[in-house]
């Protein structure tokens, strides 16, 4: 793949700023002199349609074990989502938002990832955050009120879950300001937000910062349609996101975020520039939340079953399982003993979670802090009395 | 009269409101076609259409700045910030501009508007969904925070919220949205901002609290006054800023005695600056030192362990007793 | 003026926001199939150049009345700005900052609205409110610190300046939003700010919420290439600001911000654009800050004279004058005139400001609040009684 | 030793850790070629190159943002706002992420920055340049807000803050920044966060202050020891949170009366939770209330009015001695 991919058109006076200096464009032909000094423009990348359709011109070489690691991280992220709907249901985790449908959009680029390159995630990356080395264990910890569950994986760069939207998007520019800085050869940080999340000043300023320090940053938006009940179309006029890179100088492209094939290559893409200092890329996957926004959410309020049914059949799983297939490396058997073998793992993960309910509450007291203060080991002898009370109480 | 609970009883005002003054309008984060993650705007968009009822994109600063300008035109935006904890975004927009413009302008400009945001703990969600900060916004002069307890104080304060001609921050405990349910008068009914209620009158020990804690608050009284043989005056403060000193202070004289209930962290907060009032106009009335049972000072906890932290029942109780026998 | 100027190229998928609706455009000849969406380009506006040469084909047609009103308001925001430089330094008023070398940009704007339009003003737009109805009492009393400056001005709208750098931008949004719920006739609100105001997040959502919403708001950036010591091109990456309108699908335009004829044509085009329902417009107007950022900054910290001085024969003032001459509609006899009268009512403001030189401070528990609180009534007490034992020791 | 105004004891500190370590880096608007708006920066970006000196694009959220993942990697951004007034666009940015990394992650992972902001009125600047709401700050767990008042403390606790493992708040008294010079000591120093220092003791009343007004405060102590003959303790607060309540309690025990002076509005403040903690702990060593000489609770005025609500060297005075009268 030649790099020209994730770029607009650039025809521009960039760092020839006094307007003097300009070169103006004109149009030939027009009457009126309009002066076009700068001229833009925004890709789309699809590679494997949604009828299983490979443009082999685009077609990227992939080792047959990776396309099936892929896809078993995939069905891996779908079958434990669909397995912490059912716990949710049956109250014994609390609120959380599945990622069901949007697999390839989040799990492809973090399969990418190498154990130096550091993931700064919204909360809808369930299957990314796997890929990173999170186990099922914290994910359930974590929805069920515990921050047991953001405990740093062995050897992994993968921050906490963001809930402040946007915010996050941040955090990576300035890791990859450290990256930079500290000349970290072949490290990148791949930052996860939505739709909704480009409308946040912090999108904002993470795309300019990243834009004037050239930090090897990519930034993925998983557009999925909707930022809770709030369609895209009503986010911002634009036409897509990825022009929004052009307000920042940031290279942006378009991809069909269900596509598995097209995030492979845009993901690598996008890496391999930030590594060799090319600077920031922004990504827009274009997918679809196929469940609620959380569990909390009633998505019937606010969009039609043919909406998201229209959407089904582009199902990235789908499309990846008929690639295998086509290949010859994949089939109905191979299907069934790898799903088999996801599922006894979650039911693994999810006995592990379930022997260790609970928490000591006072831990919050060790980490408030990095350093003690003395008003503060007051408050937690306190906090201790009143929790002993309390149990007597409940005795009583 | 009807049997509302609190998310019907925020409805009913903004209902009556939106009807009574087209300059009304409701804007936020899917408060339109979803009608509020919590439905407290259910209905509003059917009825008054997208012009006054604005799904507006993700952005908090935006929906507070534009807030402004419709303020400054006479308009009267009631907006939402889905969750309190996401208000945080907004400061430089209350701090600077919402609650300097009257003053900045000896009075040509006002801005009235109201933030409505549930806030506080207790419903099992995530990170940030939980916290109670009422103190970032009692400390900026030119701004009211407003936290309601009950269905039918909800409804008449955010009546009076939107008629006020500043800028008013109501917080809504989301605890008790549908917690209970309260009678409600059919006619409009309003509450002046600033001023206390006296829950219930007593002589021993003044109980001060608002907001979702009042429910605990009032079970631990409850109990008390029959364990102790107590006779308990409670205090809903109701408007947390600026504060109805007079209502505290003529209890304590009486009592001699106070605890203050509250959810959020000790340090600088509504309850140090009950006790420094209390200081400063009745010290030598006190028989014990003001008892605060607040929240600890650390980073909020996520949901499974947030209720080890939030005062219970039991804690408010041993206060009272505590305070009590001093 | 065919109302083509200020707007970018569109061949996009607006509206169409499933992506297998969109239709791709290829790029013929190329190897790789790229797919090319959305293509868009930012245009440069100028008219009147430095050397006082007139592009015919574009030259607006303006009552002379008109145009030696726009120049006389250029004259007194310049004469203005350098009275108080002088007061300033001599300790009369406060730190400000001055405009000087960007009349253009915010006059020929300000002058173009009318009564019911508002302005919605940052700090570097002194002659725009002169022409929006304040006075120069107002400023002087501004600068000296009583917000008697702030005053309203009959039958204007007129914000207070704003310092939060890029708040303002979303008050303009919200109130384009009234004045289109209104259905207001023939007004729009008219924002101003700086190139450094761009990096901040509420820009991007003031021109977000002004895309989706569509109002009739005209943003105005004055670029006059540093914010404090910070050179443009390391604000923002981009080549410009105008095309940072294309994140939000604004239409946005590059002007010569010095040239007063291609002000008037980008806002009045874009006033016209606002009040027919065409929407928000996003205006780079390119100028210079020619003196320090405030009196309390020194730029021979951070810039070169020669910077500085290749800028002077850009001069907006210049530039009109020479334009008014070649007209035969004006001489040195009438500048001489002009600049009497213009610096014989600076005289009077300066004499009426000084007699007036200090006001009431209880006020300020006047205005805090629109009603009034005991506890505030009881402060108010409080700080006349502390300010009458001031009195007293000074007295004694 | 030499004789160093707080600029330049600030800007030693700055050059001290740079030295020290090369995660160290300053960054935030004109901190560069410019050398901060009050040269506080001076020569940083001559010695140590624009890598580690960053003039950042005009965005508060992007540049503590930005830091807080610079420290997330180990690196220790010290980040300037330009203004405090200007502060409140970063809340979301601490309250969300820089003080809850740590808890949020059990201590997987830390924020170790420095935020610091010169605060405080009294050099006749324009609007938003003259706030002191240190009780934003304060307020929120999991992060220590310091305040020095002089060259030689601000010098020792900006080593230390830039040595603290979690976000301090380092707000700049910049009234006091040219006012007067101080020894400092050649040899680097240190001062523990969340420790008041007892600038002078005294057995009949307690004056708790910080920042800027300490200065006033001096004046007032030095002619009231001369005119009311008292014998005055002076507490200089340096950490406003978390406070060191013991300092405080020890010296009520010993003086039974007590006067707070801060530059901030009254209402929920720093001199506020001052007066909860004598409640909490030494309420019946009070001899007369605590008084508090504050601001007032008003929209901050512009400057040619400011200087009559800021606590005065007189309006100091007449406190300590009705106090000590009462
Ligand atoms: C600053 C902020 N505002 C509001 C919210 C509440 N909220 C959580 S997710 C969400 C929608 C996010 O939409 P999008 O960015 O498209 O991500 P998606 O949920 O679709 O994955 C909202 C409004 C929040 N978490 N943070
Ligand atoms: C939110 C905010 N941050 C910082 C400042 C301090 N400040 C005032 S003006 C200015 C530079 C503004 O640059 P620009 O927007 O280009 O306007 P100009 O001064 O060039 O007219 C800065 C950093 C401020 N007023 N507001
Ligand atoms: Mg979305
Ligand atoms: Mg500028």
């Amino acid at each position: 793949m030649a790099s020209a991919l994730i770029a607009y058109e650039k025809k521009s006076n960039k760092n020839k700023l006094k307007f003097d200096t300009v070169k103006f464009y004109f149009n030939k032909g027009q009457n009126m002199p309009k002066k076009i000094t700068n001229r833009f423009s925004v890709s789309y990348l699809q590679i494997l349609d949604e009828n299983g359709k490979v443009d082999k011109k685009l077609e990227p070489k992939i080792p047959d074990k990776d396309l099936i690691s892929m896809y078993r991280w995939m069905v891996m992220a779908r079958e434990f989502d669909e397995r912490m709907l059912k716990l949710q249901r049956q109250g014994r985790i609390g609120t959380f938002g599945p990622s069901i449908g949007q697999e390839a959009a989040h799990c492809i680029p973090a399969y990418l990832m190498n154990e130096k390159d550091w993931m700064v995630g919204a909360f809808r990356e369930a299957g990314a955050r796997l890929i990173r080395g999170e186990t099922m264990e914290q994910a359930l910890h974590f929805y069920n009120g515990y921050e047991e569950g953001n405990a740093k994986p062995e050897g992994s760069n993968i921050l906490p879950v963001s809930i402040i939207v946007g915010a996050q998007a941040l955090h990576a520019v300035g890791i990859g300001y450290s990256l930079k800085y500290r000349k970290v050869k072949d490290a990148a940080v791949v930052t996860f937000f939505g739709d909704g999340a480009t409308s946040e000043g912090d999108f904002h300023e993470a795309m300019n910062f990243a834009g004037v320090w050239q930090v090897p940053v990519v930034l993925i938006c998983q557009n999925n349609q909707w930022a809770i009940s709030l369609p895209r179309h009503k986010q911002t006029r634009s036409a897509t996101i990825a022009q929004k890179g052009i307000a920042y100088d940031v290279p942006g492209i378009q991809v069909d975020g269900n596509d598995p094939l097209a995030m492979y290559v845009a993901s690598k893409e996008a890496l391999e520039r930030a590594k060799s200092g090319g600077g920031p890329t922004l990504i827009e996957a274009v997918t679809f939340r196929m469940m609620m926004h959380t569990t909390a959410d009633d998505p019937t309020k606010y969009r039609t079953d043919e909406e998201v049914e229209g959407w089904r059949p582009k199902d990235p799983l789908i499309r990846m399982k008929t690639y295998l297939i086509n290949k010859n490396i994949w089939s109905d058997t191979k299907e069934e003993e790898m799903r088999a073998e996801v599922k006894k793992e979650i039911d693994e993960a999810v006995k592990n979670f379930e022997a260790n309910p609970s928490f000591d509450s006072a831990l919050v007291f060790d980490h408030t802090y990095g350093n003690k203060h003395y008003t503060f080991e007051e408050e937690r002898t306190e906090f201790l009395a009143e929790r002993a009370k309390e149990a007597e109480n409940v005795k009583a | 009269m009807s049997k509302l609970n609190m998310v019907q009883a925020i409805n009913l005002a903004l209902q009556e409101k939106m009807k009574d003054d087209d300059g009304v309008v409701v804007l936020g984060e899917d408060v339109g076609v979803d009608e509020g993650v919590f439905r407290v705007t259910a209905g509003l968009l059917e009825k008054y259409g997208e012009e006054r009822v604005i799904d507006t994109p993700l952005a908090e600063s935006g929906i507070i700045g534009t807030s402004i300008g419709m303020a400054l035109t006479g308009m009267k935006p009631v907006c939402e910030m889905q969750f309190s904890g996401f208000s945080y975004l907004i400061m430089h927009q209350l701090e600077g501009h919402a609650s300097r413009m009257r003053q900045r302008s000896l009075g040509a400009w006002s801005v009235p508007l109201v933030v409505r945001m549930p806030y506080g703990g207790g419903i099992r969600a995530l990170e940030h969904h939980s916290e109670s900060r009422e103190t970032f916004y009692a400390h900026i002069p030119g701004i009211k925070t407003v936290i309601p307890s009950s269905p039918r104080n909800a409804r008449a304060l955010l009546v009076s919220a939107i008629e006020d001609p500043d800028p008013v921050i109501f917080m809504e405990p989301k605890r008790s949205y549908r917690a209970f349910r309260e009678d409600v008068p059919d006619k409009i009914e309003r509450m002046e901002l600033g001023k206390a209620q006296i829950v219930q009158e007593g002589n021993d020990i003044t109980v001060i609290s608002w907001g979702a804690m009042m429910r605990p608050v009032i079970k631990a009284i409850e109990e008390s006054q029959k364990e102790f043989n107590a006779s308990i005056e409670l205090i809903d403060i109701l408007t947390v800023s600026p504060l109805d000193e007079k209502a505290i202070i003529d209890s304590v004289m009486k009592t001699g005695r106070v605890v203050i209930v509250q959810e959020a962290p000790k340090n600088v907060s509504i309850s140090s600056e009950i006790v420094a009032r209390i200081n400063d106009k009745a010290l030598l009335y006190l028989e014990a030192p003001v008892k605060r049972v607040t929240n600890y000072d650390v980073v909020t906890p996520y949901f499974s362990r947030e209720l080890d932290f939030i005062p219970s029942q039991g804690r408010i109780k041993r206060a009272i007793k505590e305070t009590l026998d001093f």
